[in-house]
């Protein structure tokens, strides 16, 4: 954490300018394979090709959540209270929300094109637009202000009651009976209906914006670390011009 | 009394200062706005069976701005007496229909910016597809309503905002005068949507309603203000 | 000698008990009264019916010549009030609220800077929210939109609460000026030592009547 | 940390007293009733057209029952903050599990006592006709969603009063987390009602639904109060 | 002697402002300490750190010997803070407010009825509700719910302002027993001659700092 704000040039490091080619290699051969390699789908032609961006976002924003979960809940238990699982809970909370937002904008645009009409107010459509609600919310509050473990313990709590969403969202479609495509590939069941470089692409595309999802994620994180820290520098003068108020 | 010039002056200062909290706080931007597009999710939700959504979606639309004007009046008021302001802007013998005017006129930009937004949203998520001129009375409904919106919303807003449990004497008092206002707007943007087959020229007449009620409501409200609020 | 303030049996109510229960006062151009009294004797009810805030239930009184059962508006265009409290919008800045109090009388920036320059809540002050302030500091942000305001007759209800030790002689020396300059105050206080130092002349509230 | 028994007290506490800020102030029953009722009215003139009203009646009185909490929550936490008494209780190291307790009991005696009402007006106005066991299905129905609205109301409730603006956020953190308790309730509802030909049976399940989002949110409310208010 | 209050190099900042910008204080059992400075030195911000309220950024602080980074929920069972607002619930009556703290405590109801007839809100006071009270009035009512609290550290900002003469003799004497009583009080005021009679310590704040 430290080397990043040592460096005032960027939060870039020689792992993550790895990380970021891998990125864009994953992310050109994925383009590839969607729009070149793949077959057009029998009912739904080319637009089946949305698939590859439209599914992969959604799980790689669930994780995203996971993470802001997971990192909310260290922060929670761990002694010290290291501000880190913090940011890395805010940073993946905003990338997440980043992600919704792209799986409901291409899940739209698939909609226009093989159910004829941009949304519905189907159960998983309705339970995803909340779940990129709720995100915002906890974003808003992460805003709310107040120091820094105010904001870390606000949020932290928050974002384990947001993850609580997710099921919800998931399970949404057998809840209720709904347009939108059932769990075909996470049921954990063996009937697997799709063809091979279909899923093949679906689950390339997976890695792909996993490994974007973490390139952003840690630089976000560092460009929050570089925030915080600038404030601290910023708090520092603060307390300098402040003592110099005392007339004495 | 006060001359036509100094009332001018004065509106205009309320209306800033409106604004300008508006700026600093950014209430509506970062809530209000969520707010509504929120309302109007819900209310498909509950409503939704058998696409009886597509033909209410401009009540929704009228619907979801009602609410968030609650929200926004009762925050404009809010702001007023969270620290006696409203007693100190009576004391310094402010004309109240001047305040009226302001305050009327800050809402109207806040709520147009709002509709706006919703209309959008209507557009988009709906499948609403407009002519020009569709486009032209939906813009006219949005403003005439929004007017006389602003003005019952003030006038009420200012009545409950000396009163004890103002969150809930508010609504009591807004929403029975609105409904007409309701009402026309609902029908003006079914016709400028063209839901359920209406015709653009059938919104007209509704427009007239709705002019109708926004003259009503300035005339009555800048006289009506001062004594509402005053005593 | 010019009657500004003649009350005469003036009872006023509050819900339904009697703040003020027969009040006659009268003051004169140029004075500065203070009004004493225990907890709840009317004091600040006897302020707010000078500022024409408060109907009056029975009794006479004008303020300035205007009759205060007629003409409460026109009244309220000429007397300025400090409250319990302060009257700011907390979102808006210290120079936002002085601001809008000066644009509603129509006063010039120049006035505007002088107000907050005698008050002190110039400065780094002047851009901070008055939300963000602390009491002492509001205090000075409400009396600093008051001097803009320009009144013939300042009511002021415990005006030094709050205020730090120079806080309190600047105000001194304000409330001096204005009268110098043609303005008469009446002020509530609980501190006796300070403000009887300041007043021309006393009366005490008690039980809703004055002595 | 507190004992069982304290805490059990300092829950009550809360509750009584504002049972009894409800009771001096009389907002709910003079103001949020009247409030819910045109709610149901106005939804009546934005969405009747060809008989869609009487097959969404449970849907309404579900949307009823949202707006008019979201009033009643405001309200039973702007009374905590208008003089500070909010930081009062913090300083006063008052358990803040027992808060929420206290205040979430306090919440499930005035929705409950506003949802029967809601629930008779549809009865009769829409003219439904129950079973008995429909009618200790919507009993059980109100019961369960009542209890699940108060805890989170209470938990979002608290977080957004401190914050500037809380007239705002507070419907942006609770409407999506209501949702499946609108859906929840509603279906239950529909099915006691036998709207469109539902079943009693139905129900059930649903039932179960908002059983399991409001022991969720009573467990999780008495933990996450503290720190989501505290700090 | 038993150090009740200890605070090193605290600060504590509200939105980005450092309020304390490096506070040292440390408060004996049976002190009555009285803080002085000018508007917006930061004793308020002080008395709130002591109650556990405003978090602190950097520095430590024990209040009786509890850790304040780590267990302010502690600490705050102990000590009693009067602040600027009154903390009351306005739609409660005087006596319903009293009870409801006595309740969360679990004071007798001797032990109500005696606050109150110290603070002289009983009789006629006791049914009106607190919206209708004067500024006064309320103050008399906050410091009643105080003490049905029985904390072990009063922290009173400012709490003279708004009584009658009678009433500021009252709370001087209510202070002086409770520390013959074992009690610690820590004071804001700006009335300098009647503060300094009550106190046995005086600690100019100023510029976010202590001397
Ligand atoms: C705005 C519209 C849409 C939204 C918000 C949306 C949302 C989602 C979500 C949240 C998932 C993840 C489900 C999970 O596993 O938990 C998903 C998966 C999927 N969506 Fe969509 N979707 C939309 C439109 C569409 C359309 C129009 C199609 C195709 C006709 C489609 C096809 C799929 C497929 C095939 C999956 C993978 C299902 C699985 O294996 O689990 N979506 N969508
Ligand atoms: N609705 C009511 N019912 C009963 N008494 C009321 C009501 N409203 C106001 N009062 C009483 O009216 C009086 C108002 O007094 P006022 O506020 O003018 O006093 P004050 O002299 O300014 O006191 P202070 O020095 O405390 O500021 C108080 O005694 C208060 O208790
Ligand atoms: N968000 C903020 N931005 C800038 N300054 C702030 C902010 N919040 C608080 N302040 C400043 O912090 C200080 C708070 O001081 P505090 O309330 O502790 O003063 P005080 O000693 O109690 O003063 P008083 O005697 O007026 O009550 C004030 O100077 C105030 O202007
Ligand atoms: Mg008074
Ligand atoms: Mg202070």
């Amino acid at each position: 954490m430290n080397s990043a704000v040592a460096s005032p040039r960027g939060t870039g490091t020689r792992n993550t300018r790895i990380l970021g080619i891998l990125t864009i290699a994953s992310m050109a051969f994925l383009a590839l394979l969607g729009l070149v390699f793949s077959a057009e789908d029998r009912d739904q032609g080319s637009s089946v090709r949305i698939m590859y961006v439209h599914v992969p976002s959604i799980w790689v924003a669930y994780i995203a959540f996971g993470m802001t979960a997971a990192c909310s809940a260290i922060y929670l238990s761990s002694r010290n209270r290291s501000l880190i699982w913090d940011r890395f809970a805010g940073a993946a909370g905003e990338i997440g929300v980043l992600f919704v937002a792209v799986s409901l904008v291409t899940g739209s645009l698939w909609g226009r094109l093989s159910w004829g009409t941009y949304w519905v107010w189907d159960a998983r459509l309705t339970s995803t637009a909340f779940l990129f609600i709720t995100y915002l919310g906890y974003l808003a509050v992460r805003r709310l202000g107040g120091t820094h473990r105010q904001r870390a313990r606000r949020s932290a709590v928050l974002a384990l009651l947001a993850i609580l969403e997710i099921p919800l969202v998931h399970f949404s479609v057998r809840l209720w009976r709904s347009l939108h495509q059932e769990a075909t590939v996470a049921t954990g069941g063996t009937d697997v209906h799709m063809d091979g470089l279909m899923l093949f692409s679906l689950f390339f595309g997976l890695i792909s914006f996993t490994l974007l999802f973490l390139w952003l994620v840690i630089h976000r994180q560092r460009s929050l670390a570089l925030e915080d820290a600038m404030e601290n520098r910023g708090l520092d003068a603060a307390i300098e011009a402040r003592r110099e108020e005392a007339v004495s | 009394m006060s001359t036509f010039e100094q009332r001018r002056r004065v509106a205009f200062a309320v209306a800033r200062k409106d604004l300008t909290i508006e700026w600093n706080s950014r209430i509506l931007v970062n809530q209000v706005a969520p707010f509504a597009a929120i309302i109007m999710v819900l209310f498909a939700f509950a409503l939704d069976n058998e696409g009886i959504l597509q033909r209410v979606a401009p009540g929704l639309v009228w619907l979801a701005t009602l609410f968030s004007m609650l929200v926004v009046i009762q925050r404009t008021f809010a702001v007023e007496s969270a620290d006696g302001a409203l007693d100190a802007l009576r004391v310094a013998g402010v004309d109240p229909s001047a305040i009226f005017i302001g305050k009327s006129l800050a809402l109207m930009v806040q709520l147009f910016a709002l509709e706006l937004l919703l209309v959008g949203t209507a557009v988009v998520l709906y499948g609403v597809e407009m002519s020009l001129v569709g486009f032209a009375e939906a813009i006219v409904t949005l403003l005439t309503a929004t007017v006389g919106l602003a003005c019952v919303g003030t006038l009420y807003g200012g009545l409950a905002a000396g009163a004890r449990g103002r969150e809930t004497l508010l609504p009591l008092l807004l929403l029975p005068v609105v409904a007409p206002v309701l009402i026309g707007a609902t029908r003006a943007t079914e016709a400028a949507f063209g839901s359920g087959g209406a015709q653009v020229s059938e919104g007209w007449p509704w427009i007239l309603l709705l002019a109708v009620f926004a003259v009503i409501f300035a005339v009555v409200g800048s006289v009506a203000f001062g004594p509402l609020v005053d005593e | 000698m010019e009657t500004v303030i003649e009350l005469k049996g003036v009872v006023a109510v509050l819900g339904s008990f009697p703040a003020l229960a027969g009040v006659s006062l009268s003051v004169q151009r140029g004075e500065i009264l203070l009004l004493q009294g225990p907890n709840g004797a009317g004091k600040t009810s006897l302020l707010r019916v000078c500022a024409g805030l408060m109907p009056i239930e029975r009794g006479t009184g004008s303020i300035l010549g205007i009759d205060l059962a007629t003409n409460r508006q026109d009244i309220r265009t000429r007397v300025g009030l400090l409250g319990h409290t302060n009257g700011l919008y907390l979102d808006l800045t210290v120079e936002q609220n002085i601001q809008f109090w000066a644009s509603t009388v129509g006063a010039s920036q120049e006035e505007v800077a002088n107000a907050m320059s005698t008050m002190r809540v110039d400065g780094r002050l002047a851009k901070v929210k008055a939300g963000q302030l602390s009491a002492g500091q509001r205090r000075r942000t409400a009396l600093a939109s008051l001097i803009v305001r320009r009144a013939e007759i300042w009511l002021l209800d415990e005006p030094h609460a709050g205020l730090d030790a120079a806080g309190r002689d600047e105000l001194d020396a304000l409330l001096r000026n204005a009268v110098a300059a043609g303005a008469t105050v009446v002020l509530a206080s609980h501190e006796s030592e300070r403000a009887a130092g300041l007043a021309t002349r006393t009366v005490t509230v008690d039980g809703g009547g004055a002595r």
